[in-house]
């Protein structure tokens, strides 16, 4: 029996939160170094696992599995492909940064009792969100998936409900209330996804008598498990729907703007960046594993919404007039753009797809960051109340610049690899589909340099006249970001060798296979 | 003409002149009966207490007398169980009236647990501050006194004390040990009259807001006996259509495997009209005891007027014993009559589980809020009910299990928010309590969401439980509308969460009183069954399912 | 005569009995009328076992006599103390606890 | 030798990156990292340059190929250079007028505290332009494209304090990224047509022929369209070009640079790259005649009106670039002029345009040239070499306008048909033009009386010459401007050194070259000559009067800004505001409104909960009587 190393990777960080939680009232301090340690560790465990996974090696590897509710036909299996392992490094990787820029996000304001610890609260649950994501990406039984994708709503409640913008509300109760709202918003519409999603889980089950996904998936190719085919489109559905809820795909996309307005920039990026994707990922993984004929024969109607989001996302982003709202609807344009990619069902697409999971997770780690260190500083979350901050704060504004930018996918960052794949993937197969998302890319620049002009160019407003640079640690979040947005952004391969034989396996699942070009190439 | 054939009858018996048969004695397995016989004669020991032991150590001496009862009791269970009447040797004992199996042995040892985490929630007197240097629990001084008046106040200062709940509550136990496991409709009815009688007093005897407390027990009274009646008519029916009492037999004629009917008695033997009417009274008798929609006006009144442990411990125990009785006579009785009930029942499930999910949102008060979440879980496990499949039978043991522990531990957290009147039940005053005490206030939320089964709690695990069985047993649409009425659910129970964690605690907010150890017991069993359960259900899910099999 | 027509006769009696239970406000004449219904039961049970020739419903009636009378001990309790904190008996006084 | 293509894009890469990320301690000696990387840069194209002459005309591509950057299925994305000559004759361009700028910059932005980074910026967007023009595949090409439009973008919006200059620069990346749209749809189709976007099997390298013409004609159209777009919205062609002239809110080094010598011709690069696309969809290379055509008169006729000195130069390049676009258009007979027109224009076109500069670094940064005049005698050699870069312009004989010019509508004549009659009338219609407003500028700038008072602050103007880092690029590209055009010419050096890649013809003209010359020349005298009447005789006004309908549409861009922002800015937030209300009320009013609906059936539904025990038992004995009804109707249905 090896070292279960995906276990220990969720383990860690679950245990850590214990711990953190544990750290008494005076040691605020400490806890934070904790958590940050643990996230470190964690980051560590992950680049183990990637560096032991084989691309070549079998569809799942690294994989345990023991008996947990055999009642239920429940088993605790867990398996990484090479989708799962890069969302996993991708969860671990981004972890570190929202700690470290959330470094003073709770620290406590008023005088609760003293037994009252945000500041531990806030860390552990982060680590309790990391431990249940890295899990979700990890676990190839849709129950053992099924419980983690609907328990992590909890502490991602609690963080979006218990932690605003500090500097925006000194016992503001009008803020208060919206924040609450916000998180009950966020958590009934994951829950409804998640319970109609618990119906097509029995349902599931009650056909195929088990939830081991390879088993179902091996029993579906070899014709033992028939599936009606209005049966397999209702699961479908039911699993689709809870995913589209969290990825989030228009119309079921009104909670993101709330929640990530409302929460501090730190736990706006674990929403979008972190948990949306599992939503995704579990397009990608269970809808179209489980249910490749249903997918198929919903494509047309998906395809649709995810244009849809793409325009709709980016023409509101536009509109708006609070910087954490732009960013949210910029990435529900996203969402549409990876959900694009998973459903045109092609390689292109769907590596494009996985790899855009990861570049939108460290691009919009980068931008909201940034916009996180500027609302800190100014206290406002209106992009209205700035202006001129670029000649206040120059490094502050590259930053942010080369935020947007990536956001804006554009080429030599990474963004625009997967971005561009997936439009390619897209428009072999479905042209119109393919040109109308291109206008998103019109769009997003539109979006972004707005953004960019009001706050950062322009005569300086007297409210940021006085407003600090970058300092050590906001630059120590924002630096390694970058880095990598640019690396990924030439150097995309060590991504994609990864990515492209899973997204192949996926591909014969669903018996598809690219469109061949007209004219071969002469090689 | 039916007639002078019964008139024969008799005159022929009369007529007959051959001496009367000595009555042989009845055979009774005490071995197998004692968890009741311990339970009801540490009852009986309660009252001769209150008799003769001095009021300075009554108190002790009830809890003593009870807790090793109710202990001696579930280990007689276990026993039982251990040695097989629960699945091999299950049987039935005392001439056919109980059945010990595996249900039965089941439902008593939850019973009794709850029964024992609900003495020391009776027991707990460091909540209320001391009057007069006498330490005080939830209830009145001397129950017949008027509050506030004279005598009442003169019963504190002599710090009386109600101990007659430990043996009240000791003989409602009894009952409920007995109805699930009653065998025939006589001792079910008796059965439930025991559980019931003991428990509208209980609700009368609060120490605080005592016309709401005694308001509650006169409806819960009033109530009660107006569906016992209905039961009691409805047996007579049930006994009307097939001559007998006994479950069995009434099961047979129910299939038409009795034979030898008198064709003079065809006019009411085997008559269908009686059997429906009467099915359907009794298991609306039972449905007003699990407080299922049309019948659950009662719960929020007496839920929030009752003493608050007493609350808990009648919200636990009484579904269950309750739902064992309802699964006994619908699995046993009347298999045969599936396709007759089975539409029925989808229907009061469904209206259960949307009623109470939809009115709870608008409540304002903590207990009646736990009322109605508790009348939406009764519809959830009326849905595995439905199933009518040995899984189904297994899902609700399982779910009655997970449900009564967390439903005490959370009547108990509500014991311990306190201000000047008492325990302050109403929302409001529950806002910001995550500030002030946040252990208490996750401690709730833990049982919140279990309440609302999220998952790795208790409560997700009976839920998927009870709805895979539905769901397998053909009731797909149920488990629909069961998760939708869910997804209404959470909204209320996460109201509350938003209301403790993330509001501003009011200045003149209530206090969090510090319990003794008992109600820390309490409330301590109800988070780890709820974790337990929630996380590795399996041994459990286990005992359900051998113990899923009745016994005909 | 056609032991049938008592079993209408206790359905009559069960019906007023519930009706009263109904209409009444007094709390002990709602009492009343419960135990009314209880008797009709009996009266039920009674008939039945005269009808099916065994001896299983009239001892049912005895038991069903000693759960009233048990009845009667808790519920006049109940009542008498409610009417002593309230000088009312009425059932429709006793309503702080709703919606 | 191949290796040193990577570091043509590694010298200036460098620079920026250490510029950018230096911090303050580098800005005493950022300009000089900066211009020494440039020039650098230069040295190594000039040593490439030498390499390839020595070779046979045949093997004169080079390629070097780094990693293979995207692989994902069949597609394929590889990061490799192609330099065969007509990406040398860029690289030249480029390092050569690049490293002038930089020095001339240095002194231009002396007094600016953010000059680091401006070299910076300035070296961001040498190597993207190589890149550009180096890549040996679309995708490739791509991100150089939209490197420079970065680049412009920052350079543009350079003084962001100025939201003028901050809205210019979103303005021209946002219009790009209509082009981009193109681009990136151009290599969707080739990727599903072709199933490559590299340049060696689709375009053919020297040897065997690409794959490009073997697709239905139908999809190289498309292709060639979409390049096109990508090609307006660089090069500033109608209906793309509106960006050009706010562009010139930057400062001047950089509209020399970018906005007249090298970024805005990338779009002619693209079309001449994609010939082997372009030949065989003639429908689209018509299209492409049409653009060009459009925009030179547009550019001209816009550049007649504008009193701001670098407006106007900025149309001239606007149609100076649709003289291009038009070439490009003509296929064979005209992609090497469009290069060699490309060429001069890049020397006369920079050089003009650091001559504004330095007119406005002796006039406190005035562009009304209404406020200049008598220029000639305060600043003599900007006078001299503007008016070199003026004479080049107009296409005065011998000089390099003349020839490049001259050849361009030639070959639209060449055209033949009526189209070729057309196109050529266009062209010539287009130099008068051209000598007309040139010669208004140089008149209004140089001669007449001096108009210029002092400004707000109330200090004078000291017009005097500027410093010699910023004299000597000027005189350097007056060199160019005026021998470059006969260098290429004599002897037709340039076909022969671009044929291998382009393909040449010599398309016969229905008029004869010496007709066309002649005819031109008739123009251009007629064209200074009213310009001459206009501005030379009578004295200029200083606040501009009214003026006729045409001119004060042309002031306005013939409205084609205006028509933007009504239709496309106005329309757009409409759109948003509509939507962001629509998402407030329709997609969230729906779930808050169920949510709202259920709360009020609770609330409703707990008014039955009245209290009253009796209504409790009502309830009770109706459930009992419905649940005996139903069970009964069960067995009765």
């Amino acid at each position: 029996m090896s070292f279960p190393l995906l276990t220990a990777t969720a383990v860690l960080p679950a245990l850590g939160a214990i711990a953190t939680a544990a750290v008494p009232a005076a040691q605020r301090v400490a806890a934070k170094w904790l958590a940050l340690l643990v996230s470190l560790g964690t980051l560590a465990l992950a680049a183990v696992t990637l560096v032991r996974f084989d691309p070549d090696g079998a569809r799942y590897q690294l994989t345990e599995s023991h008996a947990w509710i055999p009642d239920f036909g429940v088993r605790y299996q867990l398996g990484v492909d090479g989708i799962g392992v890069a969302l996993v490094a991708l969860t671990a990787l981004l972890i570190p940064f929202v700690i470290l820029a959330g470094w003073h996000d709770a620290d406590p304001m008023e005088t609760g009792s003293r037994r009252w610890r945000p500041t531990q609260g806030f860390f552990a649950l982060i680590l309790a969100v990391e431990a249940m994501v890295i899990i979700s990406f990890e676990a190839t039984d849709v129950f053992l998936f099924y419980i983690f994708f609907e328990a992590m709503l909890i502490p991602m409640y609690f963080l979006i409900g218990g932690f605003g913008d500090r500097a925006h509300e000194h016992g503001d109760e009008a803020a208060a209330t919206q924040r609450s709202y916000a998180a009950v918003k966020f958590l009934l519409y994951n829950l409804v996804g998640g319970l109609i999603m618990l119906a097509a889980v029995i349902g599931l089950y009650v056909v195929a008598g088990s939830f081991s996904l390879q088993e179902i998936v091996h029993a579906r190719a070899d014709g033992s498990l028939h599936m009606a085919t209005s049966t397999e489109r209702w699961l479908f559905l039911g699993f689709f729907f809870a995913f589209a809820v969290k990825a989030p795909l228009w119309p079921l996309h009104t909670w993101l703007p709330n929640a990530m307005g409302e929460a501090t920039a730190p736990v706006a990026v674990l929403i979008t960046a972190v948990v949306d994707k599992v939503g995704t990922f579990a397009m990608l993984r269970f809808c179209l594993q489980l249910f490749p004929e249903a997918s198929k024969w919903a494509t047309p109607a998906i395809l649709v919404l995810a244009l849809i989001s793409i325009v709709y996302g980016a023409l509101l982003a536009v509109g708006q007039r609070d910087i954490k709202r732009l960013v949210a609807y910029a990435s529900i344009s996203h969402f549409g753009f990876i959900i694009l990619g998973i459903f045109a069902l092609t390689t292109q697409g769907q590596s494009g797809a996985t790899l855009y999971m990861v570049n939108h997770g460290i691009s919009t780690a980068a931008l909201m960051l940034v916009a996180g260190f500027l609302i800190s500083r100014r206290g406002s979350r209106l992009i209205a109340d700035y202006g001129g901050v670029q000649k206040v704060a120059p490094v502050l504004a590259g930053t942010f610049l080369i935020g947007s930018l990536a956001t804006l996918s554009l080429p030599g960052l990474a963004p625009f690899v997967s971005e561009f794949l997936v439009l390619v993937g897209t428009f072999t197969r479905y042209p119109v589909v393919g040109i109308i998302a291109t206008f998103g890319i019109v769009l997003a620049a539109l979006y972004t340099l707005v953004l960019y002009q009001r706050t950062m160019t322009g005569p300086v407003r007297a409210e940021v006249a006085e407003m600090p640079d970058l300092r050590v640690r906001e630059l120590l979040v924002v630096a390694p970001l970058i880095a990598l947005l640019i690396f990924l952004g030439v150097y995309p391969k060590p991504i994609t060798d990864i990515v492209n034989p899973a997204v192949k396996q996926t591909m014969s699942d669903v018996q598809k296979t690219d469109p061949q070009p007209e004219v071969e190439a002469a090689k | 003409m039916s007639a002078s054939a019964v008139h024969s009858l008799w005159t022929t018996a009369a007529t007959a002149a051959e001496p009367i048969s000595k009555i042989d004695a009845p055979k009774i397995e005490y071995a197998q009966l004692s968890p009741t016989l311990i339970v009801i004669g540490a009852a009986v020991v309660g009252v001769l207490v209150e008799a003769f032991v001095p009021r300075k150590s009554r108190y002790y001496t009830q809890v003593f007398v009870a807790v090793v009862a109710l202990a001696a009791a579930f280990s007689a269970v276990v026993a039982l169980a251990a040695s097989g009447y629960g699945t091999t040797k299950a049987h039935i004992a005392a001439m056919g009236a109980i059945a010990v199996d595996g249900p039965a042995l089941f439902l008593q040892g939850t019973i009794l647990l709850a029964g024992i985490l609900g003495v020391f929630t009776f027991a707990e007197r460091r909540l209320d501050p001391e009057a007069h240097g006498n330490r005080v629990d939830a209830f009145a001084a001397q129950a017949s006194s008027v509050p506030g008046s004279d005598s009442e106040k003169a019963a504190v200062k002599a710090g009386f004390t109600t101990t007659e709940v430990f043996p009240l509550l000791l003989f409602a136990i009894s009952g409920m040990l007995v109805f699930p496991s009653a065998n025939d409709l006589l001792t079910l009815f008796v059965a439930l009259e025991v559980f019931s009688l003991p428990l509208y007093l209980l609700c009368a005897v609060a120490r605080r807001k005592r016309l709401m407390s005694q308001e509650a027990a006169v409806k819960y009274f009033l109530l009660g006996a107006f569906a016992s009646a209905f039961t009691l008519f409805g047996i007579a029916l049930l006994y009307g259509y097939a001559g007998s009492m006994s479950y069995a037999t009434i099961a047979h004629v129910v299939d038409g495997t009795v034979t030898n009917v008198d064709p003079a008695l065809a006019g009411t033997m085997g008559n269908d009209v009686l059997l429906l009417m009467g099915m359907a009274l009794v298991v609306m008798g039972l449905l007003f005891k699990v407080g299922a929609v049309p019948f659950h006006m009662w719960t929020p009144d007496v839920y929030q007027g009752a003493p608050t442990p007493v609350t808990g411990f009648m919200a636990a125990a009484t579904k269950v014993a309750a739902f064992g009785a309802l699964l006994r006579l619908l699995y046993v009785v009347l298999p045969g009559m599936r396709w007759d009930w089975r539409p029925v029942m989808w229907a009061v499930a469904i209206v259960t589980m949307l009623g109470g999910a939809i009115v709870a949102i608008t409540q304002t008060d903590i207990k009646r809020l736990l009322a109605y979440s508790s009348i939406a879980h009764a519809g959830f496990i009326l849905a595995g009910v439905i199933a009518t499949s040995p899984d189904g039978v297994s899902s609700v043991l399982f779910y009655l299990g997970a449900y009564s522990f967390v439903t005490i531990g959370a009547f108990a957290v509500v014991t311990l928010v306190r201000d000047a009147g008492g325990e302050a039940t109403h929302l409001s005053k529950w806002a910001g309590l995550g500030r002030r005490s946040p252990l208490v206030a996750a401690v709730f939320a833990v049982f919140l969401l279990a309440f609302a089964g999220i998952p790795l709690t208790s409560g997700f695990a009976g839920k998927f439980a009870v709805f895979r069985a539905a769901a397998e047993g053909g009731a797909g649409a149920l488990v629909v509308v069961g998760v939708i009425s869910s997804a209404i659910a959470a909204f209320f129970y996460i109201r509350v969460i938003v209301l403790m964690f993330f509001s501003e605690p009011k200045p003149e907010g209530p206090t969090v009183a510090v319990p003794s150890p008992l109600t820390m017991t309490a409330i301590a069993a109800g988070v780890v069954v709820t974790l337990v359960l929630g996380v590795a259900p399996q041994y459990f899910l286990n005992l359900a399912n051998q113990a899923g099999v009745f016994v005909r | 005569m056609n032991p049938v027509n008592y079993l209408y006769l206790s359905a009559l009696l069960f019906t007023i009995g519930a009706t009263g239970v109904l209409i009444r406000r007094n709390a002990i004449v709602v009492f009343m009328c419960i135990e009314l219904m209880l008797n009709a039961c009996n009266l039920a049970f009674v008939v039945f076992s005269r009808m099916h020739g065994n001896l299983d419903g009239q001892i049912i009636a005895f038991f069903t006599m000693v759960v009233a009378a048990a009845e009667v001990v808790v519920g006049l309790a109940i009542i008498v103390s409610l009417f002593r904190s309230r000088h009312s008996a009425s059932v429709d006084d006793a309503s702080l606890m709703k919606l | 030798m191949e290796n040193l293509i990577a570091l043509l894009i590694a010298a200036p890469l460098l620079g920026a990156a250490v510029l950018l990320c230096g911090g303050r301690r580098l800005d005493a000696v950022g300009q000089w990292i900066g211009t020494v990387l440039a020039a650098a840069s230069f040295v190594i194209a000039a040593v490439l340059f030498a390499d390839m002459l020595g070779k046979s005309p045949e093997d004169r591509t080079f390629t070097q190929h780094l990693f293979s950057w995207i692989a994902v299925g069949d597609f394929r994305a590889d990061v490799g250079f192609q330099l065969d000559q007509l990406s040398m004759t860029f690289v030249l361009l480029i390092t050569g007028v690049g490293s002038l700028i930089h020095v001339y910059s240095i002194g231009y932005m002396e007094h600016d505290e953010r000059r680091r980074r401006f070299f910076g910026y300035l070296n961001l967007f040498l190597a993207a332009m190589l890149l550009l023009v180096l890549a040996d595949n679309y995708l490739l090409l791509y991100v150089g494209w939209e490197g420079v439009g970065l680049a412009s973008y920052l350079l543009i919006g350079f003084w962001q304090h100025k939201p003028s200059a901050a809205t210019a620069a979103k303005k021209a990346f946002l219009v790009n990224r209509v082009g981009d749209m193109g681009l990136s749809i151009a290599i969707m189709l080739m990727f599903t047509t072709f199933g490559t976007f590299a340049f060696g099997p689709l375009l053919g390298t020297e040897g065997h022929s690409g794959i490009a013409g073997d697709a239905g004609e139908g999809k190289l159209t498309a292709i060639a369209l979409m390049l096109l777009l990508a090609a307006c919205g660089k090069s500033a062609q109608v209906p793309l070009q509106s960006w050009l002239g706010d562009a010139m809110e930057g400062p001047t080094p950089v509209s020399a640079l970018i906005h007249a010598a090298t970024m805005v011709t990338a779009g002619v690069y693209l079309i001449v790259r994609s010939a082997a696309v372009f030949n065989a969809a003639p429908d689209a290379q018509l299209v492409v005649t049409v653009v060009g055509g459009v925009t030179l008169l547009f550019g001209a006729i816009v550049g007649c009106a504008k009193d701001d000195i670098k407006k106007a130069l900025a149309g001239s390049t606007m149609s100076q670039i649709g003289y291009m676009v038009l070439a490009a258009g003509l296929g064979p007979i005209g992609y090497v002029f469009a290069i060699m027109h490309l060429v001069t224009h890049g020397f006369f076109k920079a050089g003009l345009f650091l001559g504004a500069g330095s007119v406005m670094h002796g006039m406190n940064d005035e562009v009304d040239m209404r406020k200049f005049g008598g220029l000639r005698k305060y600043m003599p050699v900007t006078f001299v070499t503007f008016g070199l870069g003026y004479l080049a312009i107009i296409g005065f004989p011998g000089l390099s306008g003349f020839f490049s010019k001259d050849k361009i509508i030639e070959a639209a004549f060449a055209k033949g048909g009526t189209e070729g009659w057309i196109l050529g009338g266009v062209a010539l219609l287009g130099a008068a033009i051209t000598a007309y407003y040139m010669t208004r500028v140089m008149i209004m700038t140089f001669f007449g009386e001096k108009r210029w008072q002092p400004d707000a602050e109330g200090h004078e103007p000291h017009p005097h010459e500027s410093p010699s880092s910023m004299t000597i690029p000027m005189i350097v590209l007056a060199f160019g401007s005026v021998f470059a055009g006969a260098f290429f010419s004599i002897g037709d050096r340039f076909v022969h050194w671009l044929e291998p890649v382009t393909g040449h013809s010599e398309g016969d003209s229905p008029v004869s070259a010496l007709t066309v010359t002649a005819a031109t020349m008739v123009l251009l005298v007629v064209g200074a000559g009213i310009a001459y009447l206009q501005y030379g005789r009578s004295s200029v006004p200083v606040t501009a009067p009214r003026g006729s309908l045409l001119t004060r549409a042309a002031r306005r861009d013939l409205y084609q800004d205006d028509f933007n922002h009504v239709v496309l800015v106005r329309g757009g937030e409409h759109l948003t505001r509509s939507l962001v209300y629509v998402d407030h009320t329709l997609v969230d009013g729906v779930v808050n409104g169920t949510a709202a609906s259920v709360g009020g059936l609770s609330g409703r539904l707990r008014k039955l909960q009245n209290g009253y025990a009796r209504s409790y038992a009502v309830s009770m004995f109706g459930g009992a009587a419905i649940l005996v009804a139903a069970t009964l109707l069960m067995r009765a249905v």
